[in-house]
Parts: C-alpha cells; structure tokens; sequence
C-alpha cells in the first residue's frame, strides 16, 4: 500500500507540515497558508490507499488548514469595542507546529543517549536474582513437598475429570465430527441438544461445537429451527457424498483443541 | 559483623566494600543508601567512590562508574560493546520507534500528562504506543486527572532515567532548558 | 571493529576488554571462549587473566576473579558478604506464594507444557505467576508446542534443578512417570 508506506516516513501530520516547511523554504512565522495547504493536500491526493486511522489523522489536519485558509480570505471583521487585535488565524497552528519540533528536538537528543547507553553493558539482574530471590525462594522447600504439592494438584484434577467426562484429554474435533455425523445418519437428524451429552465437560461442549461449525461451514449439514426458542435440528444438506474423505476430516478437524 | 563502627574502618576497607556493594547490586545505588550500610558518613562514601572512579578511568580497565538514575553503577566501558555483543546471541531488546521517542519526550517534560494532551502535541493516536512504552517500564500511569472522565494520567518511571543514561532528573531538565533555549534564538532572529 | 587483528592489541587494551567481557558474561566464561571473540590467542588471553587477577588480589579491591565451572568470573570477595546481604534484606524475607509452589510443581513434574495445561490442572490464570518465576530464574521457556498458535512451553531452569541436586529435567519428570505405572498395577490396569 502506497499510502502506508510514503505515510511511514511521517510521525503524524506536524512531521508532513515541517517537511513541507522546510523543502519550500517557508518562514514559519509568515506561512503561506494557501501554498502550503496546496501541498499537503497534494501530498494525500497522492496516496492511493487510505488506512482509516491513520488517514483520519492527516485528515483533521487537512481540514484545520482549509479552515484557516478560509479565514484569511474573509476580511477581516471590524474592531470590537475593546479595540482587542484580531488573532492571525495562523496563530494557534504556528504555536502547535513550534510545540511539536520542540518534543522533536529532545527525541533527537534521547535518541542519541540511546545509542550510547546501548554500547554499556551493566552486569545482568538475572544473575542477581537468580542467587537471591529465585533460590533463596526455594530454601526450605523440600523435594518431598514439592511432589506431594504436585500429587495433590493432579488428584483434585483428575477427580474433576472423573465426574464430567473420563479421557477428555483425547476427545479431538474430529472425533466429534465423526459422532455428529454418525448420529444424523443414524436418525436422519438430530436435535442440537442431543450433541452434548448432560454431563459433558466444558471441553467436549467446546470441541463438538467448534465441530458442528465447521461441518455448517462447509455444508454438510443444515441447521434449522421452527420458531424462536423451539429445537434446534440438524439433519444432512447433502445427499450424495454420503462419506467425507480423509483429507476433507484432516481439513475440518485441522487441529485437536 | 565485625566492623560496624565507622572507627573501625580503612579508607582501604571502605574502597573494598563500595566495589563490593555496587558491584553487588544491580540497580544503581545510592551514596545515601551506601553509607547507611556501611554505617559511615556519605561523605567519606563520597570521598571512596572518588577513588574508584579514577582507578576505573585508568586506560587498562574494562569498567566503568558512572552516575546513573540517581546512584552509582557498575558497567562496562563503552568501546568494549563490540566484543560484549558477540557474547549474546540475541541482541538487546530493541531501540525505541521514532513515535516511541516523540511520546517519551513529551511525557518527561510535560508529566504528569493525559493521553489526549500528548495526542493533542503529536498530532496523532498514542495508544499504541503508550502501552509498549510501559511494558518495556519506561511510564507508568501516576493517577487520575480532575477532569470529565477523570482521565488516567502517565509520568516517567526510575528506568526511564537509567534507560537513557541520565545522572538524575535534573540532567534531563537541562536538555529541555537547551532546546527551549536554542528555540529562543530562533525567534529572536 | 578496529581491533579486528591481534598484532593491533596493546596488553592494556587486552586487560580492559577481558574484564569487560567477564564482567557483562551472564555465565562464567573460559578462556577459550575469551580468545575467540576477541581473536587473540589463549596465552594471550591467560596472561591477561592473571594481570586481573593480581589486580584484583590487591586489598583495597572488592572484586575477585574466580575460576570456576570451567569459566572465569568476577564476585564480590567473601568478607564483604555481610554487607552485600544487608543490601538484599527484603527480597529474601519473601519465599514461595502457594500459587507459585503449585504452578512449579506442575512445571517440575510435568515439563515441558504449556500455559493452558497449567491453567487447566490449577483451575486459574497463571500469567502472573508464570512471569514471577521466569524473572526468579526457576522456570523458562524451552520452546513451542506444535499445536493451534504455537503456544510456549514452559520448563524448569538449571538452577532450579541444582537447588534440588538433579542433573536434568528427564529425572524429575521420571519421577512422576514412575509412580504413575505403580499406580495403574496398584488399580489393576
């Protein structure tokens, strides 16, 4: 994309406006405000392909100088009763434009701290807190503990397992793709529900779900329901090809979640 | 321990254990905390650090102490890097994006500063960047401003100074005198 | 690099990148490796060493230069312990959360996995405490698992396995296995 990448050389619409300043030679504190807005005007025109956000930025700032164009054109409205100068209109984009190059500036300066600080090695804190915090954590802890801990989490886990469903482990989407499709050829359909059984683990609902998506995506099955709140039917859309291949299960069941 | 009377110690003992405790930590230290330690007074720490200075400027050494953040640190000397590196297989975490650095000077002189008032310098979105800036620890945000939304507000952290190499906070504030400085004269031609 | 070729180091130069070297080298470092990287020879190398050494025996040092593990390293000189450990007072003060004992022992008998198999045995996040323990040095990452992105897997770092006497990870993770076959015979499977 043009855009992007001519874009890429600009921090924002202030860095486009300073590289406009400076190739025309332009006096800041006397902008032509016309030939400038020409210009970085033109500069969008020349872009090709708007990303949204970043374009939305050089945008406003399009408009900001249309504005400011405009008002120069106008003359200028009598003197009010204060007798209170009329603002240049550039005013506040002049002052904008000089807060920026100086935030510039200091980037300037960091950056080259930067790269000497680059060139300085200090001893890593990893070493230090490998000594300190990470093994002098472990003091006390036992081998014995530490295993027992470990026995305990896998007990309490396995139990879980137990009560929802045994070998959830192995349950893949393709193996549920198999069983939606065994279960709509043996009944001709099936109802939604029926897909997961009551004490299906949330592994087993997510796995068969993700299975039932993509056998809709690629149009073996068609989904249907009555009215709102009725049962969900899911039957066979396509006749022939009653099998799937091995590649085409390979492809639907692409990994095991 | 032994000599935790200050009488007790040599100008030498008191040079050892500087190198030690600095050499020790990995943050840079400060000459307060280290007298605190070693229970003598910050100036005789001051008057060892001097010492340890000018044999670490000596032409055969490999480091270096220098004054960073605020304390004292141990590091290696700038023209060794190109040796250094070759001991890592990876580089170091990457330098800072151009907008990285913009927002970071605005932030530093400017803090505590919202979102919207750095946007409003920059002329563009700073949401990106304001996270990676403080995931790599360089801000932080310091509260919340008094405004509609109250929104949050970010200023620069300890690291931000070590990152850069800045002696202490008033090092960086010389920086901005300058440029405001340099920017005077324009304006006066 | 300009010091690309030996004939153009003086021994001074010779001293200073050494020390800078094994000062910024994470791990001790052998004279061998030290030759390599700055293309010198390793008698060259060695007599530097004992410049350092010697410099460092001095008494007015807080460093010395140890061999050790097949590498050379510099560490602060024992009778400054005292006061290198008053520096890190805190930190040792805190041991082990329950989170991070269990989420060890997971990765200790378990290894290599991932952060989702973690989560799924705990029952809870644990990327915060996954990155305490990377920062601690106990757990690293030791690679991806080729599965749906690619997710990291987490192991056990050396220094872990030192403080527990094990040469590897295969024998703690053994360790489970086998009681995990004496349990199937016990059940009957």
């Amino acid at each position: 994309m043009a855009y992007q990448v001519k874009l890429a050389v600009f921090e924002g619409p202030f860095d486009l406006l300073f590289h406009l300043i400076e190739k025309e030679e332009i006096d800041i504190y006397d902008i032509p405000i016309a030939k400038l807005t020409s210009g970085y005007l033109e500069y969008l025109e020349s872009l090709k392909e708007l990303d949204v956000e970043k374009a939305s930025e050089f945008l406003i700032m399009a408009s900001t100088l249309i504005d400011i164009k405009t008002r120069m054109l106008l003359p200028a409205p009598p003197l009010n009763e204060i007798d209170e100068p009329e603002e240049d209109p550039r005013e506040e984009l002049v002052r904008r434009l000089l807060l920026y190059k100086e935030f510039k500036k200091i980037a300037e300066v960091l950056k080259n701290k930067e790269e000497a600080e680059n060139k300085i090695y200090t001893r890593m804190a990893e070493e230090m807190t490998i000594k300190v915090d990470g093994v002098s954590l472990l003091d006390g802890l036992s081998l014995a503990k530490l295993y027992k801990t470990f026995l305990e989490l896998m007990e309490s886990s396995e139990e879980e397992d137990e009560t929802q469903e045994l070998q959830r482990e192995k349950v893949s989407v393709r193996e549920r793709i198999s069983a939606i499709l065994h279960a709509i050829e043996e009944h001709s359909q099936v109802e939604f529900t029926h897909l997961f059984p009551r004490t299906a683990s949330r592994h087993l609902i997510i796995v068969t779900f993700i299975g039932l998506l993509e056998l809709i995506k690629v149009g073996y099955v068609r989904v249907s329901q009555d009215a709102l709140f009725d049962k969900i039917i899911i039957s066979r859309r396509i006749e022939e090809n009653t099998e799937l291949s091995d590649e085409e299960m390979d492809w639907l069941s692409d990994e095991d979640v | 321990m032994k000599m935790s009377n200050e009488k007790n110690w040599s100008e030498a003992e008191v040079v050892g254990a500087l190198e030690a405790l600095i050499f020790a930590s990995t943050e840079p230290i400060s000459s307060c905390k280290l007298a605190q330690i070693l229970e003598i007074h910050e100036e005789v720490v001051k008057k060892g650090l001097c010492h340890i200075k000018e044999k670490y400027d000596e032409d055969v050494r490999g480091l270096q102490l220098r004054k960073l953040a605020g304390g004292y640190q141990i590091s290696t000397k700038p023209q060794y890097a190109p040796y250094i590196e070759k001991l890592f297989i990876t580089p170091r975490v990457s330098s800072l994006s151009s907008a990285a650095l913009e927002t970071l000077a605005i932030i530093a002189f400017k803090e505590p500063i919202t979102k919207a008032e750095i946007e409003e310098i920059r002329g563009v979105k700073v949401d990106s960047v304001l996270s990676t800036l403080t995931e790599r620890g360089l801000i932080e945000d310091v509260g919340r401003k008094d405004t509609i939304g109250r929104p949050l507000l970010y200023g620069t952290t300890p690291e931000f100074l070590k990152y850069f190499g800045f002696k202490n906070s008033q090092e960086l504030s010389q920086i901005y005198q300058l440029s405001k400085g340099e920017k005077r004269e324009e304006q006066g031609e």
